[in-house]
């Protein structure tokens, strides 16, 4: 039985350089802080010390600082210990270029949700299997809706 | 090919069980426009209105989640009004109304011909949901539950 | 000969169908009709979004549609009733039209739940289409997921609605 | 002169075998030699719509995706928000979230099921689970005030507490369920047709199932004892008994297996969760004692209880949080990302049927396309759910 600390530890000893931050959130939360060339790097130490499927792959738009945020949370299933914890994989990259290495040939189960934050968050996943359109229609032609300055219609509560 | 002993067991046990329910009594058809379920006083269905209990807090209107429920201005006051087309029946508006001005009524078995019918304005709103007709008095039962049978239902 | 022969049998024939239909628009016989097609509406099993779940359970032994002749059916061309289960997404919008076209006259819509209506919880969100935007849409049933009950009353509002004015409808068959 | 050889075929949307979604087929003479699931015809935007909404109004909002199991769902959201809120539920709160939650996955269960059964052929075990759902669908109808979008769980408690006599009739549910469940072994379980249609069919393997991640009852036929309810224990799951059903075969009757046997697990649940049940305050006592004294009066008497104005404009902390649950189809995830406004920043919901699509392109090739509609059936995919 680990501690969330001790395994903080043992993942910042087995990243070392690779990744400039790491913090832990209770109850179950760590957060691995990447530069995004070495994203690759790192999402294979982590497959390599048992952290076997992703559960998460969100990008979030930050328009003032011109950045999208791309976090992968990754768990495993085969590791009791391991499962308990959630890992926060968070890359920055630049809006006007968001271009990143696909992780599917090392997590295959991030396909879908890879191709889903392509769709409505415009990142380019290169290497990636299949990167076309999922969830919205094939002709959509606007920017991508979750955007910050993709605007939907609100309503006060006057009639 | 010869099917094995178990597998014509296995067979005629589902054509047997099948047989079983020919006679086991257990209909549960609820036959509705002659049956009508009494649902219980908690039932989120539409929602009657009191404008005299209103206090015009807007409560309502700001927590409704689809934007259903709308502040017309009638005469100095600003009163509720409900969209029928978008009212999802969480029951929010009526759980945050602080002098329950709004209420719950068991009301949920309505259809319409156009779209403009279902726009309520405060006054409309403040008579209560429309009833359903029903060509002949329905009658009405309520829902028990019963270890042999799953549903029953029962006069009232 | 033979050309001016199935000519004349064509033109008869059209004839024929003209009288047939002229008949079968006068009172007694268009009444039967009309009673015919009200206890015989077929949906398409075409589910759009998650109010299928609601009617499914209406089609199912406790609520049992198929007491008002309602009896959800496979293909499109069998079928006379299109059902709108919920939200209408830009995708499905043209899935539905089609499966409309492919419907053949006398044809009913029927929209049910919130979101098809007027948008429900999603009215504002991007992907949405309003089901009376691109059908007629005879009856609509409110509710997020409306109960079965409002379900079974909507088709015998459907049924009253053929028998009251089904004639005119059919403009398209003379 | 190969590619003349496959043929490709569209199933969908409008297909009682597809539900919701197309699918693109490679066929090889009547074998799929490529599976392609098209989705996005329920895309309805959750994620985008929460971002104009406030905290309270998304409790409705993630039940509608996934109509068949809002319980859970919704579950998932309200832990995460208290986590961000900092507020927890008073432990009889706790134990009527499970009781929900539980209640909901067994009519889960049983719409899997029912769906499965006409999706090969067997309209018996459709209307029988259509049938015996309704008694499920009437006791959380009872409890919350609806059949199904049942948006009980608010932040700090639960809206409604159990009314009289349900003990009662929950547990003549139980004892009618209880003997009901054997005759759907005799009709439908072990019913030699549905086993032959069945059995080594649409395999995954334990060591694909983890790398592909498909979650929920999928991912314990393959035999993956991973269970959010035992892993971490949400609600009051630590205080309850209960087995994780795993089998080994990976194939889609071991799915209906485990579904099936985790109907008797949940109702084995539900059975401790009513004994077990401590009395008090169902929501957080920070938030009852803004209620208007004269309506708590009357909410002690009646059980509804009011909510208080300043639901509106919950204001979490700065910051993040993620919450798993174990729904009815598998592990949901939710991730809120809050900039301290009554809105949150960016909302994230993955629900289990999204993480189930992918089985369907690895596991359909090579098998007939008669196959289709019994895997896609076994794998209980609900396409609004994985389109949000």
């Amino acid at each position: 039985m680990m501690s969330l600390n001790e395994l903080k530890e043992m993942i910042e000893k087995e990243l070392g350089a690779l990744a400039f931050k790491v913090d832990s959130e209770a109850p179950n939360l760590i957060i691995i802080n990447v530069e995004a060339p070495n994203l690759f790097e790192v999402a294979f130490k982590l497959n390599h010390m048992g952290f076997d499927h992703v559960k998460v792959v969100t990008g979030t738009d930050y328009p003032i600082e011109k950045k999208i945020e791309l976090v992968y949370h990754v768990s495993s299933y085969t590791n009791i210990d391991l499962a308990k914890v959630i890992i926060a994989l968070k890359i920055r990259l630049d809006k006007s270029n968001p271009k990143v290495k696909s992780l599917v040939k090392i997590w295959p189960s991030a396909e879908y949700l890879e191709r889903e934050t392509y769709d409505l968050v415009g990142i380019i996943f290169e290497d990636h299997p299949k990167l076309e359109r999922l969830l919205l229609p094939s002709d959509w032609d606007q920017i991508p809706p979750l955007w910050k300055d993709f605007k939907i219609k609100t309503e006060g509560i006057d009639a | 090919m010869i099917p094995k002993p178990s597998t014509i067991k296995r067979h005629l046990e589902a054509i047997i069980t099948g047989l079983k329910y020919i006679f086991v009594k257990n209909r549960l058809t609820l036959r509705y426009p002659e049956m009508v379920q009494l649902l219980s006083e908690n039932y989120r269905g539409m929602i009657k209105y009191y404008m005299d209990r209103c206090i015009s807090c807007t409560l309502c209107a700001r927590i409704c989640p689809a934007d259903a429920i709308k502040m017309y201005t009638v005469g100095e006051n600003k009163l509720p009004g409900i969209n029928y087309m978008r009212c999802i029946f969480c029951g929010f508006c009526v759980d945050i109304c602080p002098k329950e001005a709004l209420e719950f009524t068991n009301i949920h078995d309505l259809a319409y011909y156009t779209r403009e019918e279902q726009i309520q304005k405060p006054i409309e709103f403040s008579k209560g949901p429309p009833k359903p007709i029903f060509k002949k008095e329905p009658m009405k039962i309520v829902v028990k539950l019963d270890k042999s049978r799953g549903l029953k239902y029962e006069r009232t | 000969m033979v050309f001016s022969i199935t000519r004349s049998l064509k033109s008869f024939g059209k004839f024929l169908r003209r009288i047939l239909i002229r008949i079968i628009e006068k009172r007694p016989i268009r009444d039967i009709r009309d009673w015919g097609i009200s206890y015989s509406l077929w949906p398409a099993h075409f589910t759009t979004a998650c109010c299928g779940a609601e009617f499914a359970a209406a089609s199912a032994p406790r609520f049992d549609a198929e007491r008002f002749g309602f009896l959800p059916f496979t293909s499109a061309r069998q079928c006379n009733v299109v059902f709108i289960e919920g939200t209408l997404s830009r995708k499905m919008a043209k899935a539905a039209r089609m499966v409309f076209e492919q419907m053949p006259e006398p044809k009913f819509v029927i929209a049910m739940g919130a979101c098809p209506i007027d948008g429900g919880i999603f009215w504002n969100s991007y992907n949405i289409v309003l089901a009376h935007n691109i059908l007629p849409v005879d009856v609509y049933i409110p509710g997020c997921p409306p109960r079965p009950e409002a379900v079974a009353r909507s088709i015998m509002m459907l049924q009253d609605k053929i028998k009251k004015m089904g004639g005119a409808k059919y403009d398209e068959l003379k | 002169m190969s590619e003349d050889k496959f043929m490709q075929v569209l199933i969908g949307p409008q297909h009682p075998g597809s539900g919701h979604m197309r699918f693109i087929v490679k066929m090889d003479g009547d074998i799929i030699s490529e599976f392609e699931p098209d989705i996005g015809y329920v895309h309805r935007a959750v994620e985008k719509i929460a971002e104009s909404k406030r905290y309270i109004q998304i409790v409705p909002l993630v039940e509608r995706p996934i109509l068949a199991d809002t319980a859970n769902i919704n579950l998932g959201y309200i832990l995460a928000l208290e986590r961000l809120l900092g507020i927890d539920a008073p432990p009889r709160a706790q134990y009527l979230r499970t009781l929900l939650a539980e209640i909901n996955r067994i009519h889960s269960h049983l719409y899997g099921l029912g769906i499965h059964g006409i999706m090969i052929g067997s309209s018996t075990i459709f209307m029988w689970c259509f049938a015996d759902r309704e008694i499920w669908i009437e006791l959380a109808q009872e409890l919350t005030g609806a059949r199904i979008t049942y948006s009980y769980m608010i932040p700090g408690g639960v809206r409604r507490d159990l009314p009289n006599g349900f003990n009662e009739k929950l547990s003549k549910a139980i004892a009618y369920m209880e003997e009901r469940l054997k005759d759907y072994e005799k009709i439908f379980i072990n019913n030699p047709v549905v086993t032959a249609r069945l059995i080594d069919v649409g395999i995954i393997k334990k060591d694909d199932a983890i790398k592909l991640g498909i979650v929920g009852p999928n991912l314990r036929a393959s035999g993956v004892a991973y269970d959010v309810r035992k892993i971490e224990p949400y609600c009051a799951y630590p205080e309850i008994d209960f087995d994780i059903i795993v089998r080994k075969e990976g194939d889609a009757y071991s799915r209906v297996l485990v579904r099936f046997e985790e109907i008797k697990q949940s109702m084995k649940i539900v059975k401790q969760v009513v004994e077990k049940i401590p009395s008090g305050p169902i929501i957080n006592e920070s938030y009852l004692k803004l209620i208007p004294p004269k309506l708590r009066e009357k909410a002690e008497q009646t059980g509804i209880w009011k909510m208080p104005a300043i639901f509106i404009n919950l204001k979490p902390r700065k910051g993040e949080a993620i919450s798993r649950v174990e729904a009815g189809r598998g592990e949901v995830t939710h991730y809120i990302v809050s900039d301290g406004s009554p809105n949150p920043y960016r909302f994230r919901v993955v629900t289990p049927s999204f993480r189930n699509l992918i089985a369907f392109k690895y596991t359909m090739p090579g098998h007939r396309l008669a196959d289709i509609p019994a895997i896609y059936g076994s794998l209980d995919y609900f396409p609004p759910s994985a389109d949000r």
